[in-house]
């Protein structure tokens, strides 16, 4: 499988080389594998810190900035970051105020982020967890690593990100953060497995006509496999299995999340169908996002996610944004 | 090594830390690719060069900062781990070996009976943070029987090579219910894990420092 | 090939819908395939109208809002679109004022455009014409078409529209479009084909370990077939080729596009090596771009475009815009 | 049809005109996939769906607002090749059509010497409007030695076809200086043009309405 870089091994440093010369409102730490925005700290206001595994792109880095994201810890490609990274980066971000750590549910990044939220706060940092859990492709129970964390870590990063930039104290970000998430639910499908560099060949096999269902961002397979689908028919499915979990009975933002392959002409195509089932099951859309947001490196299909909104976690996502990757009133 | 012989050398200085550590490393550097390739199945296809480049880092810091006893070994061993692999492997093995360290205190020597009773402490501290119980299908499924099978001397580090390569090879019928094999559900069934896989690695290194 | 679609025959019809339903400003005419401003015409504003076949997404309909595109015109993929609806979109946007139709240098494209102009021009409407024509894999004779449009069309688009949202005239705002074209190249290279949904396979066949260098956007090969190259050499090649085209001895546009299934991790590490290059051949930057904007359905495999810019032309890039494929400062 | 039927026959009514457009559909219709994989090879795979597009909505026409005349057939088919072809191919097809249609006013009938000159006049318009000459590997090379063939008999017609057969298969050995082909340089020789395969369809559908 050919792909765009110089080796494997540098492919994350360098993809850091190039957003920190295209992006000047950025600090990018190339060797220590943070990014922080230029202005951090920012005085009197609460950061918020993510990060997770490479071959996620915009998610995280690309959602550093105003109104978001104070700073973002790149691990490898699908491999959660380390404690010193988060370390470092809540150092160089916190304002006194605290540190929110935004976490995705897996084993990884959970474990990774604990043993950081210890150390930065033996350091006098006071830091705050949430963690994203919205596949509901995956069982949540106590026999398992519990649902997976995907599309909804940007409404999480964004709505909470707002409110951190209104000057919301700590407990009012986290609140939030877990306002949103509780409030959100995502199913994934894949039409072709990603390629990793490591590896340099697909992760799984997918015989041709046939599709993964409930499948995560890392590679992984799905929960299930079938005969392929129409476009139609996939929304019919990832749209009620996440209804089937999140009755909304207010207005929902949708992510109409590409998995990194699939044109926008397909993409859109798709966002028609997840509004028509939508309508079908009388769930009001407040605001959509369609494009590659959270995405699993060269892998096609998509996911959508659902996050139930009141007025006003709606003014706090529709308040401005500055990142790579989202950006809008600013 | 005959187990006459062994009674001599129960003593495990800082250099038999250094060169189980080293064997271990050494061990993970050639099957990386086979441990990617089992993590491929039911995983994200990272968990060699999570261990590759994490070990890599183990040996690097033994040679520039010489540790002055075993449970300096383990604990910079474990610190290396920690910053440097990332995902699931790196916080629990960092954990297993800066845990055991600890037990260890700062002896110049130990036996294999501290030895064993400090590895098992790690395990559990494994067990703890992550979660996991028996059958779960993850590296506990190879640790456990291992820490089981050391005894009070050397000898039976072979033997707790055998038991962890025997726990390895049983999670293959497992149902994941902890880590990123548990997203599978019935799908895990019938791949091994690459933890356990690993951390059969890592125990058959203790008989291997011996020589 | 798989496909996230229903069937080939209604992707243009379906994405239109999609777009519709997530872009409430816009208008979208899913019958006439015409994408429009929902606040057009917007009075004694030059209109800026463009359009091509589909499948490039987000260009066009991605680009129309305020400060870039009033309206667009989606043809079948890699169709140029028909007469009629360019003639229709020019109705529903000419404020008097005017509308300059930004064309990309294509036989089909430059026909049917033509025969719009005059169409619309029979119906009372003053039409001006800019051709983009940047990529410079293609010779520039009068024995060829001439060079492709590409990635020119993004940076044409952006800044004359600017200066049409600031209430430039017909001729001025045409002036400024021929000198962004003027001052733009382009070079792209594929590391697979794309599969189109009529024909359901690559267009192109491209042994493993080969890549295409100087491809456009239609799934038509390149110029030349080489054994695969890292990501460092490629940026060598196409930064070279465009600077050998254009010499600039003022700031640059950079665009680094890909071209629809290369990961955004690839992207930003082909960035890094693109920055680098320029940095040795001593050509500052003023801004980068990096993302999907001029894209070929799922073809792997990216684009540079450089665009040399003054004063004037940096202040009318930076002004605030209004799209569902680019936005800032609004 | 032997000759001394064709000399009666030499008047070309409305219906013959729609015989040859409907002709020239069934057969474009049957030849999409290869007129697509034509332009695969050299453009952007879409001549053959571009073409069926084109010619079901000439026939859609033609039924529900029959012509007059064979000027209006032709003109009506032009338009609606303009207003669903797209691409360079429905410009320029659709400027053949309504060209030679208006050369044939609102005759009642017309011969196949006013048919030829028509055609002749579409042609020139289509070279004028696409800028192309003869050798650079367009529909130019199939319809030029089509109307250099088309005499004042019906049997011309069956020679036009030949003609424009042998216009497209010349086209494979030419590097293309037009259209999308062009982009490719040297790589554009060795394969026929979508466009000149079609154009031959056009001409050989001519005899076939004669039937
Ligand atoms: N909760 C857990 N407890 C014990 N071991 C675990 C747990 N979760 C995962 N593991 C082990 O970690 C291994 C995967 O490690 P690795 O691939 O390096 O990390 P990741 O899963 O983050 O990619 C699994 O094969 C399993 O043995
Ligand atoms: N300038 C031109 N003059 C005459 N014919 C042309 C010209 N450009 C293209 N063509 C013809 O059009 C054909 C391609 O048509 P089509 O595939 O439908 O359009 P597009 O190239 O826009 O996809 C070519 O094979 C060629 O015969
Ligand atoms: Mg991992
Ligand atoms: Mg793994
Ligand atoms: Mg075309
Ligand atoms: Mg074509």
């Amino acid at each position: 499988m050919k792909m765009l870089i110089n080796v494997a091994e540098t492919v994350v440093a360098d993809a850091l080389r190039g957003l920190a010369a295209s992006h000047p409102e950025l600090t990018v730490d190339v060797e220590n594998r943070v990014i922080v925005r230029r202005d951090a700290p920012v005085p009197d206001k609460v950061a918020l810190l993510s990060g997770g595994g490479s071959g996620h792109e915009p998610l995280h880095g690309g959602f550093v900035g105003v109104g978001m994201l104070d700073a973002a810890c790149p691990g490898e490609v699908f491999t959660s970051p380390v404690p010193d990274q988060m370390v470092r980066a809540a150092a160089a971000v916190d304002s006194g105020k605290g540190v929110l750590f935004v976490v995705k549910n897996y084993t990884g990044d959970v474990l990774n982020f604990e043993m950081a939220a210890e150390l930065a706060e033996d350091e006098g940092i006071q830091v705050a967890k949430v963690l994203v859990d919205d596949d509901v492709a995956v069982t949540d129970s106590t026999h398992t690593a519990g649902r997976r964390g995907t599309g909804a870590t940007l409404f999480v990063e964004k709505i909470a990100g707002a409110a951190a930039e209104e000057g919301a104290p700590l407990e009012r970000v986290e609140a939030i953060a877990r306002r949103v998430n509780a409030s959100s639910r995502s199913f994934g499908v894949a039409l072709s497995p990603c390629t990793t560099p490591a590896k340099g060949g697909p992760t799984f096999d997918l015989p041709a006509g046939e599709l993964e269902l409930g499948v995560g961002i890392h590679g992984e397979p799905g929960r299930e496999r079938r005969a392929m689908m129409t476009s139609r028919e996939i929304a019919d499915y990832a749209v009620d299995a996440v209804l089937d979990d999140l009755r909304p009975d207010s207005p929902v933002l949708v992510l109409v999340n590409g998995m990194g392959a699939t044109p926008q002409l397909e993409l859109y195509g798709f966002a028609a169908e997840v509004h028509r089932v939508l309508g079908e099951r009388r769930v009001t859309v407040a605001r959509t996002l369609v494009g590659n947001y959270v995405t699993s490196l060269d892998m096609a299909g998509a996911s959508v996610t659902l996050c139930q909104v009141d007025e006003d976690l709606l003014r706090l996502w529709d308040a401005p944004v500055r990142t790579a990757g989202l950006r809008w009133g600013c | 090594m005959s187990s006459s012989e062994s009674a001599v050398e129960h003593a495990l200085d800082t250099s038999f830390f250094q060169r189980w550590l080293t064997a271990a490393a050494e061990s993970v550097h050639h099957e990386a690719a086979r441990l990617t390739e089992l993590d491929s199945a039911i995983g994200d296809a990272d968990h060699g060069i999570n261990m590759q480049r994490g070990f890599a880092a183990v040996t690097d810091a033994l040679e520039k900062e010489p540790p002055g006893s075993p449970g300096a070994a383990l604990i910079l061993a474990g610190r290396q781990l920690i910053s440097k692999v990332g995902g699931a492997s790196g916080p629990l093995y960092g954990t297993l070996l800066r845990r055991a360290g600890k037990a260890l205190g700062d002896a110049a020597e130990v036996t294999p009976r501290q030895l064993a009773d400090a590895l098992r402490a790690g395990v559990d501290a494994v067990a703890q943070l992550g979660g996991a119980a028996p059958g779960d299908k993850t590296m506990l499924d190879a640790l456990l029987p291992a820490v089981e099978a050391l005894g009070g001397d050397t000898a039976s580090f072979t033997a707790a090579g055998e038991a962890a390569d025997k726990g390895a090879l049983a999670t293959v019928p497992m149902l994941a219910r902890k880590g990123r094999a548990s997203y599978l559900g019935e799908r895990s069934v019938g791949h091994q894990d690459p933890g356990a896989t690993s951390s059969a690695l890592i125990v058959a290194a203790l008989a291997e420092a011996l020589r």
